[in-house]
């Protein structure tokens, strides 16, 4: 009886803290989503910053926000995927791998700041990339990277060994193999990885403030030529991010209507993620369903 | 291998003080440093952009530590800050920079309204943040314990602070608290039963109680006149002499247009209504 | 690439052209996997060379540095005592993981073993989602709700600001690491485990407490020290809501320091080169140092876990 | 330790569905006492399933839901009302692959009494050498109680959940394929130790060796789809089948 | 596709080593042509890590070491400058679970075939009809070829992937345990058509019953504890073995 008494109060107190926690989001969501919701329009997601004025909206920082993402993916999902393949299908279990992972490990928690400043260092200065897009990415990268190849080996990893083994007995090449046969079976869960990953970088500040910048150029929508330097898409042009406009509005704004942007800017910041969160499932499924569904495939 | 800020536009119009014609000047300016000063910056900037399209003028914070050592390495054509480079630089460093003070910022001493104090003297202020004194009583102010609220100790805020209010530098007192925001010190005074902190004259307002200063009232009309020692300047500096649309930038930046509205406007003082001058020491000039 | 002589006959094409493909692979994996290894050399070797900078031409004093607990580095006789942030930083995240740790076992409990499936359903987003919050979020929500709170429950004695702010905003942050790595934990104990305590007549609580948590201490172990290496680097949110005074913290109201937050106050205020600079690239070091020890810990662990 | 004398064990009409698919249909089986009871059939036809749902293993499956009835004492164990713990108690189990819990040999098996409310370490100590001895355990591994239990091999282990199982002295025994991971030798011990704990306790065995079940077990139960095919005198059923299906299973048509 | 005529498949002195433990022990063995060989043995006795050696198979586990000679073309497979991606292609290889590709059925026998060369779609389609044909497939999948072969039943699935092995004309083919997880009639069919490929092709078999052993096989090998214990003619080896351990096994004393 004892023992029961004891059952029902471990699993009461359990579930009090699943509830808890479910709570702390729900309040946490409902916060921001409350605070911020009533900032949000068509003017303030489109019009730019300003830097003393009330009514000021967030459109370059969120446009910098998605573009820099992109940056950041093109860089980090070819490294992540090669040396995530690399764990799970060319390492040898020895020091060396030992080593990498350790390298991997220790990169996947690095603090950001540190990240932010070596950034400042190697890219902004000593490679004269300045304050710039460019820069950022590669800082967002270092942060992602050890994740993408987390996620790119327990992909592969997650792939039966057999349909490894079926090509090698049909004298395919490895290389052909991963390319046409385990990365087809591994998409699902590596497009629903990568996109939850990019949702993480998309809140990024601190590496940020140091090498993407603090300010925007001014944006001429019209031009897309990515070597213009008031192009939106210019890599070496310098972007404030959502994030970062966050941080900054709060720190040193000037703007009378500093809490309300930042209530919008971060309410939009969520919900963006949210997005991110839903689309991740979302599409993860629908590849999954390409590949392996009773429908036509190839 | 650090390059070479892209500076290299041309003034058509030798010495242009007066508005700059369109599309006289061509280039890159990168400004970087103070993030207290970074609006002021930024906001002329996209001034002098809409009137130079062929300009693109940057804007950084990060610190006015950041910006000297920029602007002294040559990674960036403009160092914002607070502080004069030789309070941050090495004296050889410090020297090849020119110093383009563009507007003078006061601070006051600010409270929480219930401290019951209107006025401290210098040493009582020394005391204050010392430690010496740790209730408000013993300055002659309600019986509240005092909260300092300090700027980090990098700060050039801080600096102008403890250099013009306090003569001396004061190291933290525990307890005492380190906000890096200006709007986050006010609101933390504001909100703080015996607070103290101290806040630039922009900041103001009524929810805070901004103290005299050995009897001084902090107005804008004592501080041009002298009376009011809590000032410092807001220097662009440059490495050398600038040229081309770093030039045709500064020289915008002292126009009446901009002293007169912007610089105003954000709570500064323009330079020229100053009736005295300081140098680097802190001494007054004239 | 060696040609092939018979190119006339089909198999000893066959043979260049998987040896040719196998090649392609391992030059670009290992090139990416080359990559990870110069990007952390890299970093390791610049935050290295500032870092140690403060003791090899500034001569700043490393047992100064290390145990000082005096920190004025503007002052007119500067001195360099980091101790205040080290432990400032050994504190927070040890609180935060104190809270977190528990909270978070509980949720991976909840998610496998007491409404297992449906329980996964409902926290697994729960827990992608908070991790999905930007830490200038979380900044900002401590600094308008729970500072204030903590505040008005302590009658207005505190400012809010301090440790046990940096505490709660980190242990929130740090949830969703904790949690996923001890439902991946309890997700890989074999079934028969629990069974076989089922069969015996032992209670589910009874399963729990004497053979599921036993058994995986290792694992759970291992996912609160990456909590705390998280908590220990965050920087962002700490700075915003610690109250960044420069003492060893005394007590859970009291203001203090983390390394992030005298990093982040203090790296753009100072000009490169400066000994006030290069201290503060030793802190980064430190962390950094610090990141490496929890790695290691975390590894120790594993090796104690053969499943 | 006695056998105790309840008239009947057996189950009435037992489905088990795993969300909707009935992997388990409509059994009725009676399991005598003193006898072993072995049930055969085709992988996945749902031995393992109906061996669960005998102790109220499958409470543990969130999709699975069990429905009929298990009579044991004149009660039903698959009524909600009765107490799923204290049953297990009185029905013991051993899996395939053996599981020993990560603690010491002698852990293992005190760790059931000990929940059950024997704390005095005498009388902890005396079940722990009782239940080895049944287990034909004891000799192997008296001098090394205080070891991991993980250091064992193989066919110890099995011996071991075996003990563990009659830590608690339970009235019937579930034994799901308990031998098809262990070595010829370890098999022989412990089919046995099955047909010495027969004399005591009811034992219900899933195999998918033939030759075992013929062995060890006096009634055999051939299961096809989640059906009773045939339940017969072990005998009987494997010299004389009466259905088609299960002579064709048994010549090894198939399987 | 014609059967080549290569004079020996076999090995000589082979073992398999994982880490320092010798899973298989000095084999020597001898497949003879357009025939079917059978391995038996009980669980983990080294049969599937024998068969994997043959096609070089293990060189993908980083443990496992190969020792000894594999002789195939007078050509010694084992060896280090023997090309093992080439020599797979001429031995096909089967598992216990069905492992389409997840593609097309079209695309997981085309796959091969294309790879090594064929790009010419009719050709390509040839291949795909008559390797399917071969394996008693076509009927069943004729109008579905651009379905997901993750659609089909397992036997289905089973029967696809031994036309996959077909597709790039292996001279042997590999067999683990082929029909284990199918069901009667799936079974039935496997087995048939291993009869049948046998006509043109060396046939390796691995298989847990026994029943199968000596329905499908010409000669059967007994492995016990990694060494080849008899290898003889089926109907000898069934009928009136000459190792008492085998026929200990055949008896199902064990296993
Ligand atoms: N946890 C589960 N959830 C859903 N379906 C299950 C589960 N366990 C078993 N099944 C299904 O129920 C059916 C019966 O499975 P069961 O394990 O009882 O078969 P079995 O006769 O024990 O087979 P084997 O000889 O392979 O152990 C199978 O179709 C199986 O796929
Ligand atoms: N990848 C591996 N690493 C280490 N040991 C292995 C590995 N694969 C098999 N073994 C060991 O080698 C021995 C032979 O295994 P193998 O799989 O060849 O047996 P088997 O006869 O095919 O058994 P089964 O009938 O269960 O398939 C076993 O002791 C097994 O534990
Ligand atoms: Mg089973
Ligand atoms: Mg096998
Ligand atoms: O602008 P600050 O130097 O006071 O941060």
């Amino acid at each position: 009886m004892k023992a029961k008494t004891a059952d029902k109060i471990a699993t009461g107190v359990i579930i009090f803290f699943a509830v808890l926690i479910v709570a702390i989001l729900g309040g946490l969501l409902g916060f921001i989503l409350f605070r911020g919701i009533a900032h949000i329009d068509w003017h303030f997601l489109t019009s730019p910053s300003q830097n003393f004025k009330a009514g000021g909206g967030i459109g370059p920082q969120l446009f910098n926000s998605l573009f820099l993402l992109v940056l950041t993916m093109i860089i980090t999902v070819p490294l992540g995927l090669g040396g995530g393949i690399y764990m799970a299908e060319y390492a040898k279990e020895n020091k060396l791998t030992g080593f990498i992972r350790l390298v991997v490990e220790v990169l996947s928690s690095f603090p950001s700041i540190v990240v932010g400043l070596f950034g400042l260092l190697l890219f902004v200065n000593t490679f004269g990339f300045g304050y710039s897009l460019l820069s950022g990415a590669i800082a967002l990268a270092i942060f992602n990277l050890p994740l993408m190849v987390r996620i790119t080996e327990q992909a592969f990893r997650a792939v039966p060994r057999e349909q490894k083994e079926a090509g090698l007995a049909l004298g395919l090449s490895k290389w052909k193999i991963i390319t046409s046969i385990l990365l087809p079976v591994a998409l699902p869960s590596l497009i629903t990885g990568t996109i939850l990953a990019a949702g993480r970088v998309f809140g990024e500040a601190a590496a940020l403030l140091f090498t993407s910048g603090m300010t925007t150029p001014p944006l001429d929508f019209t031009d897309w030529n990515p070597f213009h330097a008031r192009s939106p898409i210019n890599p070496m042009r310098s972007a404030e991010t959502l994030a970062v406009h966050i941080w900054k509005v709060n720190s040193e704004g000037r703007i009378p209507d500093a809490k309300d942007v930042s209530a919008g800017a971060s309410a939009v910041l969520v919900i963006m993620v949210l997005l991110f969160n839903l689309v991740a499932r979302w599409f993860g499924r629908v590849v999954y369903r390409k590949i392996t569904a009773s429908k036509q495939v190839n | 291998t650090t390059t070479e800020p892209a500076a290299t536009g041309t003034t058509t119009t030798p010495a242009a003080t007066e508005q700059p014609a369109e599309a006289s000047v061509s280039g890159e300016i990168l400004a970087v440093g103070s993030t207290a000063l970074q609006p002021l910056v930024d906001q002329v900037g996209q001034e002098f952009m809409a009137n130079n399209p062929d300009v693109v003028v940057q804007v950084q914070g990060g610190g006015s530590g950041t910006g000297l050592t920029q602007v002294s390495e040559g990674a960036a054509n403009i160092g914002n800050s607070d502080v004069f480079a030789e309070e941050k630089l090495d004296a050889d460093k410090a020297a090849e920079l020119v110093d383009h003070q563009v507007a003078v910022v006061a601070m006051a001493t600010v409270v929480n309204k219930d401290a019951g104090v209107t006025n401290l003297t210098k040493q009582q202020l020394l005391d204050v943040f010392n430690g010496t004194v740790t209730n408000w009583s013993e300055v002659g102010g309600a019986d509240q314990k005092i909260t300092i609220v300090n700027r980090p100790s990098s700060s050039g805020t801080r600096a102008t602070f403890e250099k013009y209010a306090l003569g001396e530098k004061v190291e933290n007192v525990p307890g005492a608290i380190e906000q890096d925001s200006s709007g986050t010190v006010k609101q933390i005074v504001a909100d703080t039963k015996g607070a103290v902190g101290y806040l630039a004259f922009s900041y103001l307002d009524d929810t805070v109680t901004a103290l005299s200063y050995d009897g001084v009232e902090p107005t804008e009309a004592n501080v041009q006149s002298g009376d009011y020692p809590i000032w410092a300047y807001e220097h662009m500096y440059t490495k050398g002499e600038p040229d081309g649309a770093t030039k045709a930038f500064l020289d915008y930046f002292m126009t009446e247009e901009v002293q007169n509205a912007d610089v105003t406007e954000l709570g500064y003082i323009p330079v020229s209504s100053m009736e005295v001058k300081r140098d680097a020491e802190g001494k007054v000039i004239q | 690439m060696e040609n092939n002589k018979a190119t006339a006959d089909n198999k000893s094409r066959g043979f260049a052209r998987h040896r040719r493909e196998d090649m392609i692979g391992k030059i670009y994996t290992y090139l990416c996997v080359l990559m990870l290894i110069v990007v952390i050399v890299a970093i390791v070797y610049f935050v290295a060379s500032k870092g140690l900078a403060t003791f090899f031409k500034d001569g700043v004093s490393p047992i100064e540095f290390l145990f000082g607990t005096h920190w004025s580095p503007d002052g007119d006789n500067p001195s360099f005592g980091a101790l205040p942030f080290i432990g400032g930083s050994f504190v927070v995240s040890m609180l935060a993981a104190l809270i977190a740790g528990p909270l978070s076992i509980c949720a991976a409990l909840f998610m496998t073993e007491i409404v297992p499936g449906k329980g996964k359903r409902i926290l697994q987003p729960v827990i992608e989602l908070l991790s999905g919050i930007p830490s200038v979020v979380y900044g900002f929500i401590g600094l308008t709700v729970l500072v204030p709170f903590i505040s008005t429950l302590t009658g207005g004695d505190s400012l809010g600001y301090g440790v046990a702010a940096g505490a709660l905003v980190l242990s929130v942050m740090i949830l969703p690491t904790i949690t996923s790595i001890a439902a991946d934990a309890l997700a890989s104990l074999p079934r028969g485990m629990r069974e076989a305590s089922y069969a015996l007549g032992a209670t589910r609580w009874q399963t729990i407490y004497r053979v599921v948590l036993p058994t995986l201490a290792p694992s759970l172990w291992t996912g609160v020290i990456l909590g705390i290496a998280r908590a220990f680097g965050e920087a962002l949110a700490v700075q915003m809501v610690i109250g960044n005074a420069p003492f060893l913290p005394t007590s859970l109201l009291t203001s203090a320091s983390t390394l992030t937050s005298v990093i982040t106050l203090n790296m753009t205020n100072t000009s490169t080169g400066s000994v006030q600079n290069n201290v503060l690239w030793s802190m980064a070091l430190m962390l950094l140092f610090m990141t490496f020890v929890f790695i290691i810990i975390v590894r120790l662990l594993q090796r104690r876990n053969k499943l | 330790m006695q056998t105790s004398t309840q008239p009947r064990f057996g189950t009435e009409e037992l489905s088990v569905f795993y969300g909707t698919n009935e992997a388990v249909k409509k059994i009725n089986m009676e399991f005598p006492e003193k006898s072993v009871t072995a049930l055969i059939g085709p992988s996945g036809c749902g031995k393992s399933t109906f061996l669960r749902s005998l102790n109220r293993m499958n409470d543990e499956i969130a999709s699975a839901r069990v429905v009929g009835k298990i009579w044991m004492d004149g009660q039903d164990l698959n009524d909600k009302e009765t107490d799923a713990v204290t049953l297990r108690q009185k029905i013991g189990m051993v899996w395939q692959r053996p599981n020993p819990f990560y603690k010491s040999i002698y852990e293992n098996i005190a760790f059931g009494p000990r929940y059950h409310g024997t704390k005095n370490k005498k009388q902890l100590d005396e079940i722990v050498e009782q239940s080895l001895r049944r287990a034909a355990l004891w000799d192997e591994v008296k001098d090394r109680l205080k070891e991991s239990a993980l250091a064992l091999s193989g066919g110890q282990q099995q011996r071991l959940c075996i003990a563990r199982a009659l830590s608690v002295s339970p009235q019937i025994l579930l034994l799901d394929e308990p031998a098809s991971a262990l070595d010829p030798v370890s098999t022989g011990k412990v089919e046995e130790l099955i047909i010495e704990l027969k004399k005591e306790l009811r034992i219900v065995i899933v195999t998918h060796n033939m030759q075992q079940a013929a062995r060890v077990s006096d009634s055999t139960a051939y299961f096809y789809l989640g059906n009773l095919i045939e339940h017969d005198d072990t005998t009987k059923l494997f010299s004389n089948p009466s259905n088609q299906m299960t002579q064709e299973y048994i010549m090894g048509r198939f399987g």
